[in-house]
């Protein structure tokens, strides 16, 4: 089945209240089909309750809802046990939630291996663990934009603890092979972490193929409610860590003098869950699954295709990721001539120099004044944006619900704003 | 930025806000200043330096160098003209809605920010006179 | 203003569709009037999108509705600056961030001081603490539920770094006086927390007059979305502390070495927010002011004043809290006969005894038999119920939807479950 | 508890459940036990303690004690009738599924928690032995 923009695009509500809107910065987070508000909507109007504890017939049927989330999120990624399936707010917590765990382990001097290409999600909570002398590696990231394996292999050692990459770059598009990262780690003995912010919205994956420890998402970017994401760790791995958060529900038995914990993956839901948002992400799933998620991803293909085809209409621009379709995401990253990195140096001994560049937060508003919504600035990646040497870039981020006729759009007036602001 | 997401009240400040952009005043580094600073927005990497030479409670001159966008360095531009000559106690009491005014341009509260910046780094960098 | 049951149901769609549902278990989680769950489903339908970051009109618009949220919330509470108010998911992650935060910089043989009426999510986050050598305190519970004051003085000590209660039990529906207990502390130099996930839904609450260092509670509690919760904390300390969860938004500036945070109360909101739980917090906190949370205060306590008043044409039944209205929220624990804690030695020994009691859960099973929705159980309570010396109790709670002719139905039912299933 | 909240497809199940509930078969504790185990479900508080006496792979004896609610209690007395005399290895192959179908009242997944206690404890009972 091939994806059809126009027809979905009647699926969602803020098409119809904001005619004429491309929105173009589905990275960031993306918009929510009817399916999907009225899925939170109904649960609201006949059994909104408390799961897990009620002895009455709403609570029940809000348990078995919230539960089926589970057994549907696990399905979707291939997990074959939704105990492997923790329900927290979103790829940063997932990901704090292991740092804060598994850190607690780690000696002095154990390492941490990362990339260039990581969001803030996946480098401040490893930041944090620099307190107790754990250190930080990254694997390099190449001229065309894709990760350097043999960078990452000669970075995995014997005190190389954890491991945790992006599946895909939110910034450069890059797809890595987390099968292939996961798999390296295994055969040194080092904790795999997939950070899929960018990847199981825009295309089939399946953790028991991955081969990875752990794998996080967050429901916001993929047609579900924000608040709720997803932590998946193997039921070994998730059995023998300690809790994170203490509270209601993720309780054995508790005395003055001390607790158990429940079983996994209740151990790690502390308190009051979001109910609404898990029978939301559930209702996405089912929408995404209509279309098929290798639809999803062929749209993209075709999406970013088209872009690289069409580019060099547009005078000066430069993009960040890499050329090769495979190796690619539906991301494309890019700026009107050069937005450098501040440097007073150089800036304050040369006048003031006239360039052809237009900085991205321009481009945004001149195009959001067409209608257009795109993302400009560092995308939570500024050390990427140092290592790719720019100050911040422009991004665009389509979705399913975007067809080539509104790339055409975008194209036409960044042209239109080159002309309108360069100086 | 005629198609801008300031909700343009004001052609007319929008274009002097993007002729400062296109040609700073006051661009550059005063000699012997009193006080330097450099700023900078992380959410949108727009970075200002700004230099002032202050005597007797008056800023007698005043440069700034910067990048970013038109709205972060035309307000900058618009600044240094705004306060050179003033005294610094008045340009420290420029607050965040008159200098708004002045620029004359509607802006979400996102965008509000840049233009804000100068505003903050300036009074630092008086402030930082009396370190 | 009094309270109207009768007409505010109609503006709360489950009772449309579950017609003659008695929902009295408002403590655990409260329904959502159709003025939130379109709040919710307009914020879908019209600016849905990423905050504090776009340069596009429908991310200004979130951005604006998600900060002036946090306006609300401000005032509502009264606390004087908006900077003090961090959205999280709910109580639980409050108390734990702070349990985290704060829990750092305590050395061993530090206090912490709690009280014999905690919910787990005021206990457990602190428990994590004792692995550091942290020793937990326990104000004691006096024989008529209140608090013991002076116990909860005399533990006060040079050590005392944390105290951290309750301002109305979840069990007991005791009101403690928190502006006394916060005085106490501020006096002692002890910091003060008020876990308020039972109090900000029911009466006025006003932080300036309490005089606390913090405060949580639970949007879902209150009309509002789950997912969606709040920390006040006074600036100043809020300023001082590290931050909890790393990750986008919560920065300053990031490279490969290091990170500096953003502002509070930013600095604590890591990764995409809730936007829409905050949006339908702000409606709900609409919704309660149009009623007057002086008016919710007296509505739930002639509602108790009723029960109290004919609870006892129930044979056998127990209640557990203050007689003192002044004392007591809208909460009601009780029991029919004795519901003792397993004693194996005793149990084993006698032979099996007819008694009187009805177990917690069937008479919540048989109630739901009847369309009406109370709870059973250890309500996350579990040490208070072995000082109260029951094994668990059925609990019910009104709230403004809630009436007499519910209260009274609710006693009958009690009357008949009593003839049906008592052994 | 003919308004019980299990979907009663079945009033006889309903009354056998209260019937074993008010007047418990095997209560008590097996003297000179081959294993005996407490289990209970923190969740609700529910408790059991099962003993049991083994020859030659049969479960010759089982008593239980317990205090909780009418379903796990019930069970729990229904449970030790099921499995006396059985041997352990068929007793260890009770399913959740089987044990619930022989109880006969449809529960709601909060309560079936309650319902397979009984089974559960008796389960890990039977894996003690080998230790
Ligand atoms: C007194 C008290 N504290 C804390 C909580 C925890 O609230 P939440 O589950 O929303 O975090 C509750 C409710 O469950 C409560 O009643
Ligand atoms: C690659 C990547 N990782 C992590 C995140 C963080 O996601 P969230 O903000 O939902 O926690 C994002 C998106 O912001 C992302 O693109």
């Amino acid at each position: 089945m091939s994806v059809n923009p126009e027809l979905l695009k009647k699926d969602f509500p803020i098409f119809e209240n904001n005619p004429g809107l491309v929105y173009l910065d589905n990275a960031a987070t993306t918009q929510k089909p009817a399916s999907v508000i009225r899925a939170v909507s109904n649960y609201y109007s006949t059994v909104n309750s408390n799961v897990h504890r009620g002895v009455y017939r709403i609570s029940e049927e809000a348990t078995e809802l919230y539960e089926n989330s589970r057994r549907k999120v696990s399905e979707f990624i291939g997990s074959s046990d939704p105990a492997q399936i923790v329900f927290l707010r979103n790829t940063t917590e997932a990901i704090n939630l292991l740092s804060y765990t598994l850190g607690r382990k780690l000696k002095k001097g154990d390492e941490i291996l990362l990339t260039e290409m990581e969001h803030h999600s996946n480098l401040i909570p490893w930041f944090f663990l620099r307190e107790a002398g754990i250190v930080i590696r990254y694997a390099r990231m190449k001229e065309d934009f894709t990760l350097d394996y043999e960078d990452f292999m000669n970075k995995l050692n014997p005190r190389t603890a954890i491991a945790s990459f992006t599946h895909v770059s939110n910034v450069l598009g890059t797809i890595n092979n987390v099968r292939e990262l996961s798999r390296m780690c295994s055969e040194n003995g080092t904790t795999s972490i997939v950070d899929a912010a960018q990847s199981v919205p825009h295309m089939p994956v399946d953790v028991s193929r991955i081969g990875c420890d752990y794998l996080a998402f967050s429901g916001h970017k993929m047609l579900a409610p924000a608040g709720i994401g997803v932590l998946y760790g193997r039921k070994n791995l998730l059995e023998e860590m300690p809790p994170f958060l203490g509270g209601g529900e993720m309780i054995g038995e508790v005395t003055y003098d001390g607790s158990t914990w429940a079983k996994v993956p209740w151990k790690f839901e502390a308190g009051t869950q979001n109910v609404e948002g898990a029978i939301g992400l559930s209702a996405a799933i089912d929408y995404l699954r209509s279309i098929g998620m290798d639809s999803v991803r062929n749209h993209e293909r075709s999406m970013l295709d088209h872009i690289l085809k069409i580019m060099h209409t547009v005078d000066d621009i430069k993009q960040f990721g890499p050329l090769d379709l495979n190796k690619r995401g539906g991301i494309f990253s890019f700026n009107i001539g050069d937005v450098k990195p501040f440097d007073l140096l150089s800036q304050a001994t040369t006048k003031f120099a006239i360039s052809h560049s237009i900085h991205p937060h321009d481009l945004a508003a001149f195009l959001d004044g067409r209608n257009i919504a795109i993302r400009s600035g560092h995308h939570c990646a500024m050390p990427l944006m140092g290592r790719i040497g720019v100050a911040s870039t422009a991004r665009i981020s389509p979705y399913i619900y975007n067809d080539e006729s509104e790339l055409d759009l975008f194209f036409e007036s960044l042209s239109a704003c080159r002309k309108a602001i360069a100086r | 930025m005629q198609e801008g997401n300031c909700k343009m009240s004001d052609d007319v400040s929008i274009e002097i806000m993007l002729d400062h952009y296109r040609s700073p005043r006051n661009y550059g580094n005063v000699e012997g200043a009193s006080s330097q600073i450099t700023e900078h927005n992380p959410l949108c990497g727009d970075t200002l330096h700004f230099s002032i030479k202050v005597e007797s409670g008056i800023i007698e001159d005043i440069k700034f160098v910067g990048q970013g966008c038109s709205i972060s360095q035309g307000a900058a531009s618009i600044l240094t003209e705004l306060v050179k000559g003033k005294s610094i106690s008045d340009a420290a009491a420029i607050s965040e809605a008159e200098f708004l005014s002045v620029l004359g341009i509607q802006l979400g509260p996102n965008r509000e920010k840049c233009a804000l910046l100068s505003l903050n780094a300036l009074k630092k960098c008086i402030e930082s006179l009396h370190i």
